[in-house]
């Protein structure tokens, strides 16, 4: 059979992948000479700096840039005037990147400056003089919901029926009974999902447990700031360097919103400084793309850290209602739930992936889910790393720890007992091929973390999680240098070592050293389209790319083999880094290493490369299940978590030191949701905690080391069996938190952050009633 | 004949019909009838959709070839983070 | 803006005294450049007293420590003799943030910047440190819970500023020590604080006491309830229930992204109860 | 605004630099000098991606004042490698998948360095504690606390060696002073 570059290629013997090389960007990295967002310079730009709102919500009754204009230095001030609404584009992204009438929260931007250098710049903000009627707000999302509550957007949601938690009354078997809410509402959207028949189910349960939830938003925490430099020229040819984790997406969305040919902007990714979804979209591309054009030089914009929590996407905060029944040996026989999700001040939560997810993990035969999308007065939401999943994880787990606890049986075996396997119907609706949840659980339970005897104060939480896993359009180039090394393009920008993986995976692909491939990530100009790293989909599909793309150049190779020996390409095969004629009567030739069928390149025919673009499918799911030991101090609500441990599902770990690290870092940014991190707002509707002091992220000396556990159940639509790993790891963190918490002092919170105020006030709640 | 299930949004456009029956070999055509005989889903479907066939979750393989035996089930978009 | 860097007292105060608008000292600077960096505070001058001699310096005084107003908390540590005599007041300066800045940020800083939470006040208080300040007029000496008055704000006049923090040598049998809670480990304002120092006779029984609480009012309080409530004791269980008791009766804390009312309340009569437990055992050596 | 006019040494060379006052190092740095290898992730001191060296002590060069450095000694991320020779610790940081996406990398490096320097046998704990004002989003901090106690080990070891032939080295192993206050600070939350 010809080889070409979809010749089936299921590996299970590997030589470079499931090492652990150095990565290609790393020394650039310690030795700071990577260059990040903020760290691109174009000769003469200028310093651009945004003026955002300080209300909640107001009315723009005038914005005057006369004196910004007028004073030395400034030469440019835009408004939403200055991007008008072109046909076709996403009015919402339009209207976030600049307020048009109405400031829809506190940070919203409303003008922006280009300056000669800050302090003028800082100056002419100061010179804007902007004239805001204050409206009523609202930031809370069951607030949001009620009837009377102040409308984001008036006229544009349909009001619709909904749930109303304060009874929830449609599943507790009494008549059903729905709030109407007024005309004119904030929620954007009803979502049913599930299968079977939950009220039937119900009936056969033994134990049946139902409980509110709530939690904060939180913002992804990247360390660095949001950052472009934009240089438009008076062709209309436009260059924008910019950290982001879609140059692809910033091109596409920024000429569509400012009226350009995608020929004519080029984007350069930068190397990023952490994303988790909050850089899959665009905020001051565009406005510095603008202001740019305005000012016929180049102009950089950096947020400060105080604008990227005001303005940039935190995800979700969330209300929920769920209730599970089961049996008394634990199997589940129905599952509920109805969760609320806003997404700031415009439509599109997560909340139809987190109703998704919510009981993904579980062999389920009656199970409904209802989710709500609600608008609030607060930053339009962001994806972040799982979408959805975390928050609905967090009451589901939850309620089975509870379940687990009242019919004493281990967390691990009744997780056992239902879990999600090859074949089983997801409450999402498809069915499941080869799945690892199993697998996850089996290893957790066999840990050595999981046989701790634990002391006084001290508690064990277990909890288990889902995420889809993505893949999407993708485009590889691989090309031959004349000394037998390898140039590897990439699309996908690197957001936690992919460069590595993808060399690792050429060179299994070509059988030579990792050490003869060199990968970079291309401009949008150099490649054709590539999604957005997000999804957790880079690996899977930039590394079914590259295998492709590298089956594609074997067959050139190949090819120039054959001639050079004047045997037929089908004669020719492809091993360890050589040609080979295939079998004694193609004839007796000493194999073509590939540095010397590089070396003939040029005289046979010219350059050899490999390339292959396609959208992806096929990613396999990802199941986790982790444990986790805390201790509580009883006097103060203080917690310390001892021990944590992450059994993850990865398919196939190309490069096993980065997929922990993915583990770890979800799980850390898990923990950092539990315990401290929020979106704190004042009676004003202003975010009170703008700052890396108050919204507190896990530090170094607040978490322990971070054992995992990579299992590896193969994906069948993937040549390497890869699965995606990046986003399951934040989905358990929160409840198994929560339920070890419950373990230690029988508080359970239900309320997230269980800060320290939180857990004493419940524990002096359990003491009162104990007294 | 296909059999197509919905989820989430799809149900309610829909006017809380959850299976369809349609021609078609793969998703493109599937997505077509479907539209005709279900003009309320049109703009949803414009929007775009995921399809899952037979387990196995698609955002955009329009010529994905599907069969009267494929589980074909229509979900909101999706991304990830 | 104007930056300037005097290397006397005297030019320094010549500098404050006649400037127009806002003026700042430039120590630590670790309050100082956050609140012109968020555009809090845009001064019109900033002078740096860390060339002006002594500022530096941690000198031996009638049997205790003058410590400079440019001190950091990295050089109050390592001089170890201090931290010997008043581990309450070194501990409790060396927990204000990180590494990066307990380079940089100073004692005297912590208090001229009067906020109700700063670590070394309480700890100050409870040792009966006294402030030097200097002025156009005259060289004053002021206990330190009379500097700060309410949050940002100090009893200092025009022209003044604190050179250093006396700390007195403590009497026999006497022990010291701090505690604060924060919601993480590390990096975060006190939510409550509190210091405690007290001196025992030989039998053990406290002859006197200083208690101070910070992050529950408007300033940093010194509590003589929690004092009285444990002098005359051997800090049995009954005297640290008074000690609690009267802390969580003065405190008069707010609600805030930082904390509650409930908590803070608790929390003071906890902390003083466990600080009181650490010097007891220092005083008894 | 009056500009000052600066002279200074970075990574042992003379610098000089005109700034505004209000310009922090950092900026002069970044914005005057081109080295970006320190980063600003926060400018109010809460983050360590801007840490630097200031007379040898560990400092956040977003909070100190691009005026007042004349006559001072900086060290950054750029002069931390000598030569074409990587420190231990960027060596270490490497091979142990220290990094993600690299960002927090250059202040991790100092801020460990400016430990290991004044204790060559760091707990846990105390490289924990140490480390606390260094943010870092994506590793969850289990491999860079690995990366840093493994290079401490090396070191020691080397100087184990050297000690044979140079006393001096063994102090400097012994040196501990933070070590201490590290280990105080973790009593402190313990209380």
């Amino acid at each position: 059979m010809p080889l070409d570059a979809n010749t089936p290629d299921l590996r299970t013997e590997f030589k470079s992948v499931g090492t652990r090389p150095n990565r290609p960007d790393g020394v650039d990295k310690v030795t700071g000479r990577a260059r990040f967002g903020a760290d691109f310079s174009a000769p003469g730009q200028l310093v651009g700096l945004v003026l955002r709102s300080p209300h909640a919500h107001a009315k723009i009754k005038s914005i005057d840039t006369s004196a910004a204009e007028a004073l030395p230095g400034v030469k440019a001030v835009i408004t939403y005037k200055d991007i008008p609404e072109q046909a076709g584009c996403d009015k919402d992204v339009l209207v976030n990147i600049m307020a048009r009438g109405t400031a829809l929260y506190d940070g919203h931007a409303v003008a922006a400056v280009a300056a000669t250098d800050a302090a003028v710049a800082r100056k002419a903000l100061k010179l804007i003089k902007v004239e805001y009627k204050v409206l009523k707000h609202v930031t809370d999302v069951d607030e949001a919901m009620k009837p009377g509550a102040p409308v984001i957007h008036p006229g544009r949601f349909e009001p619709v029926e909904f749930e109303s938690l304060e009874t929830a009354s449609h599943v507790k078997g009494k008549e059903e009974k729905k709030t109407k809410t007024r005309a004119g509402s904030n929620i954007a959207g009803r979502y049913v999902f599930g299968h079977g028949d939950v009220d039937k189910g119900f009936k056969q349960a033994d134990i049946i447990v139902e409980h509110e939830f709530k939690t904060e938003a939180t913002h992804q925490g990247y360390i660095e700031p949001h950052a472009c430099v934009a240089s438009v020229s008076t062709d209309g040819m436009a260059e924008l360097w910019v950290c982001t984790q879609g140059p692809f997406m910033v091109r596409d969305v920024c000429a569509s919103l400012l009226g350009m040919d995608v020929s004519r902007l080029r984007v350069t990714p930068s190397e990023i400084g952490g994303g988790f979804g909050g850089k899959t979209t665009v905020f001051i591309e565009p406005v510095a793309l603008a202001l740019s054009r305005k000012a016929g030089k180049p102009v950089k914009v950096v947020m400060s850290r105080s604008e990227v929590f005001r303005c940039t996407g935190p995800t979700s905060s969330s209300s929920m209602w769920v209730r599970i029944g089961a049996k008394k040996d634990g199997t589940f026989v129905a599952a509920d739930a109805v969760l609320k999700y806003q997404g700031g001040a415009f439509p599109g939560s997560p909340v139809e992936m987190g109703a998704m997810c919510a009981f993904a993990c579980y062999d389920l035969r009656n199970v409904r889910i209802v989710g709500y999308d609600v608008v609030t007065n607060r930053p339009k939401q962001a994806a972040y790393r799982a979408p959805g999943a975390p928050m609905s994880a967090f009451a589901v787990e939850g309620v089975i720890g509870e379940i687990a606890e009242k019919l004493g049986m281990d967390a691990i075996d009744i997780r056992l007992k239902n879990a999600a396997k090859e074949g089983t119907v997801s409450s999402y609706g498809p069915t499941f091929g080869p799945v690892g949840l199993v697998e996850t659980l089996e290893a957790a339970k066999a840990h050595k973390n999981y046989k701790v005897k634990l002391g006084k104060n001290q508690g064990r939480g277990v909890a288990s999680g889902f995420w889809f896993n993505f893949a999407g359009n993708t485009c590889v180039s691989i090309n031959l240098n004349v000394d037998g090394t390898l140039a590897l393009a990439l699309g996908t920008v690197d957001i936690g070592g992919s460069r590595a993986s993808m060399c690792l995976i050429a060179a299994e692909e070509l059988g030579i050293s990792y050490d003869d491939v060199r990968a970079i990530i291309a401009d949008t100009s150099s490649l054709g389209y590539n999604d957005i790293s997000e999804g957790s989909r880079v690996t899977f599909s930039s590394g079914l790319a590259t295998i492709k793309a590298v089956r594609d150049l074997k067959v050139r190779m190949c090819g120039r083999a054959a001639k050079i020996w004047g045997i037929p390409e089908d004669a020719v095969k492809w091993e360890n880094g050589a040609a080979h004629p295939a079998g004694a009567n193609a004839g007796g030739f000493d194999p073509l290493s590939i540095k010397e069928i590089a070396a003939q390149a040029s005289a046979t025919g010219g350059p050899l490369a490999g390339h292959y673009e396609v959208n992806a499918e096929g990613a396999g799911p990802s199941f986790a299940t982790h444990v986790c030991d805390v201790e509580v101090d009883p006097e103060t609500g203080a917690m310390k978590v001892l021990r944590y441990l992450v059994v993850q599902d990865a398919g196939k770990a190309i490069h096993p030191s980065y997929v922990e690290g993915q583990y770890q870092g979800g799980a850390v940014q898990g923990i950092g949701w539990v315990l401290n991190e929020e979106y704190f707002y004042g009676k004003d509707g202003t975010l009170q905690n703008a700052g890396f002091l108050d919204y507190r992220i896990p530090v170094c000396s607040d978490v322990p080391m971070i054992d995992t556990v990579i299992v590896e159940v193969p994906n069948p639509g993937h040549p390497y069996g890869v699965r995606g790993v990046g986003e399951t790891s934040i989905v358990p963190p929160l409840a198994c938190v929560a339920n070890a918490v419950s373990s230690a002092i029988g508080v359970r919170a239900r309320t997230l952050p269980m800060s320290p105020p939180k857990v004493l006030a419940a524990l002096e709640g359990v003491n009162a009633s104990k007294a | 004949m296909l059999k197509v299930r919905l989820g989430g949004t799809l149900v309610n456009k829909a006017g809380g019909r959850t299976e369809f029956e349609v021609e078609g070999a793969n998703i493109m055509q599937m997505l077509r009838n479907l539209g005709r005989t279900c003009p309320e889903l049109e703009p949803m479907l414009k929007k775009g959709v995921s399809v899952a066939v037979d387990g196995q979750i698609y955002r955009d393989a329009m010529l994905q070839p599907v069969g009267p035996d494929s589980e074909i089930i229509l979900l909101p978009r999706m991304a990830g983070g | 803006m104007r930056y300037e860097a005097p290397d006397t007292i005297k030019a320094a105060v010549g500098l404050l005294s006649k400037a127009k608008g806002t003026s700042r000292i430039l120590a630590g600077g670790t309050d100082l450049l956050v609140q012109m960096r968020s555009g809090m505070l845009e001064p019109d001058l900033v002078v740096n007293i860390k060339h002006i001699p002594g500022m530096r310096d941690i000198v031996a005084e009638k049997g205790g420590f003058r410590i400079g107003a440019a001190v950091s908390g990295a050089e109050l540590e390592e001089h170890g003799k201090v931290g010997q005599m008043w581990p309450g007041v070194v501990e409790a300066t060396n927990l204000i943030g990180s590494t990066q800045i307990q380079g940089r940020a100073t004692m005297v800083g912590n208090l001229c910047n009067a906020s109700p939470a700063a670590d070394s006040v309480p700890a100050m208080i409870a040792a009966g440190a006294t402030a030097r300040v200097v002025g156009p007029k005259r060289t004053r000496d002021v206990p330190v819970e009379n500097i700060g008055t309410a949050p940002g704000k100090t009893s200092l006049a025009k022209g003044e500023f604190v050179s250093s923090v006396f700390l007195p040598k403590p009497p026999a049998r006497t022990g010291s020590a701090y505690l604060r809670f924060i919601p993480r480990t590390e990096m975060d304002i006190a939510v409550v604080g509190a210091g405690i120092v007290m001196t025992l006779n030989a039998k053990g029984v406290i002859t006197a006491a200083r208690v101070s609480l910070g992050a529950v009012a408007a300033r940093a309080l010194l509590v003589d309830a929690c004092a009285k409530a444990i002098i005359g004791s051997t800090l049995d269980e009954a005297a640290l229930d008074r000690l609690a008791a009267a802390a969580s009766a003065a405190a008069k804390p707010i609600t805030d992204k930082r904390g509650t009312v409930e908590f803070r309340t608790k929390v003071a009569g906890v902390l003083a109860r466990r600080a009181a437990v650490i010097a007891y055992d220092r005083a008894r050596g | 605004m009056s500009a000052v006019h600066v002279s200074t040494k970075i990574n042992g060379d003379d610098v000089e630099f005109v700034c505004r006052p209000d310009e922090s190092l950092l900026d002069v740095l970044r914005d005057r000098l081109g080295m970006t290898g320190s980063k600003e992730g926060c400018g109010t001191g809460d983050c360590g991606a801007c840490s630097v060296e200031l007379d040898g002590r560990l400092v956040c060069s977003c909070l100190v004042m691009g005026a007042e450095v004349g006559g001072h000694a900086i060290a950054t991320i750029e002069g931390m490698a000598q030569g074409d020779k990587l420190h231990p610790l960027q060596q270490k940081f490497l091979e142990g998948a220290a990094l993600q996406c690299g960002i927090c990398t250059p202040g991790f490096l100092i801020a460990a360095r400016s430990l290991l320097e004044r204790n060559m046998d760091p707990t846990e704990t105390e490289v924990r504690y140490w480390l606390a004002g260094n943010l870092c989003r994506c590793t969850g901090y289990d491999k860079i606390v690995r990366a840093v106690m493994d290079t401490a080990k090396d070191m020691r070891k080397a100087a184990a060696k050297s000690s044979a032939k140079k006393p001096a080295a063994k102090k400097a192993a012994a040196k501990k002073s933070p070590a201490k206050k590290t280990a105080k600070k973790g009593a402190r939350h313990a209380a």
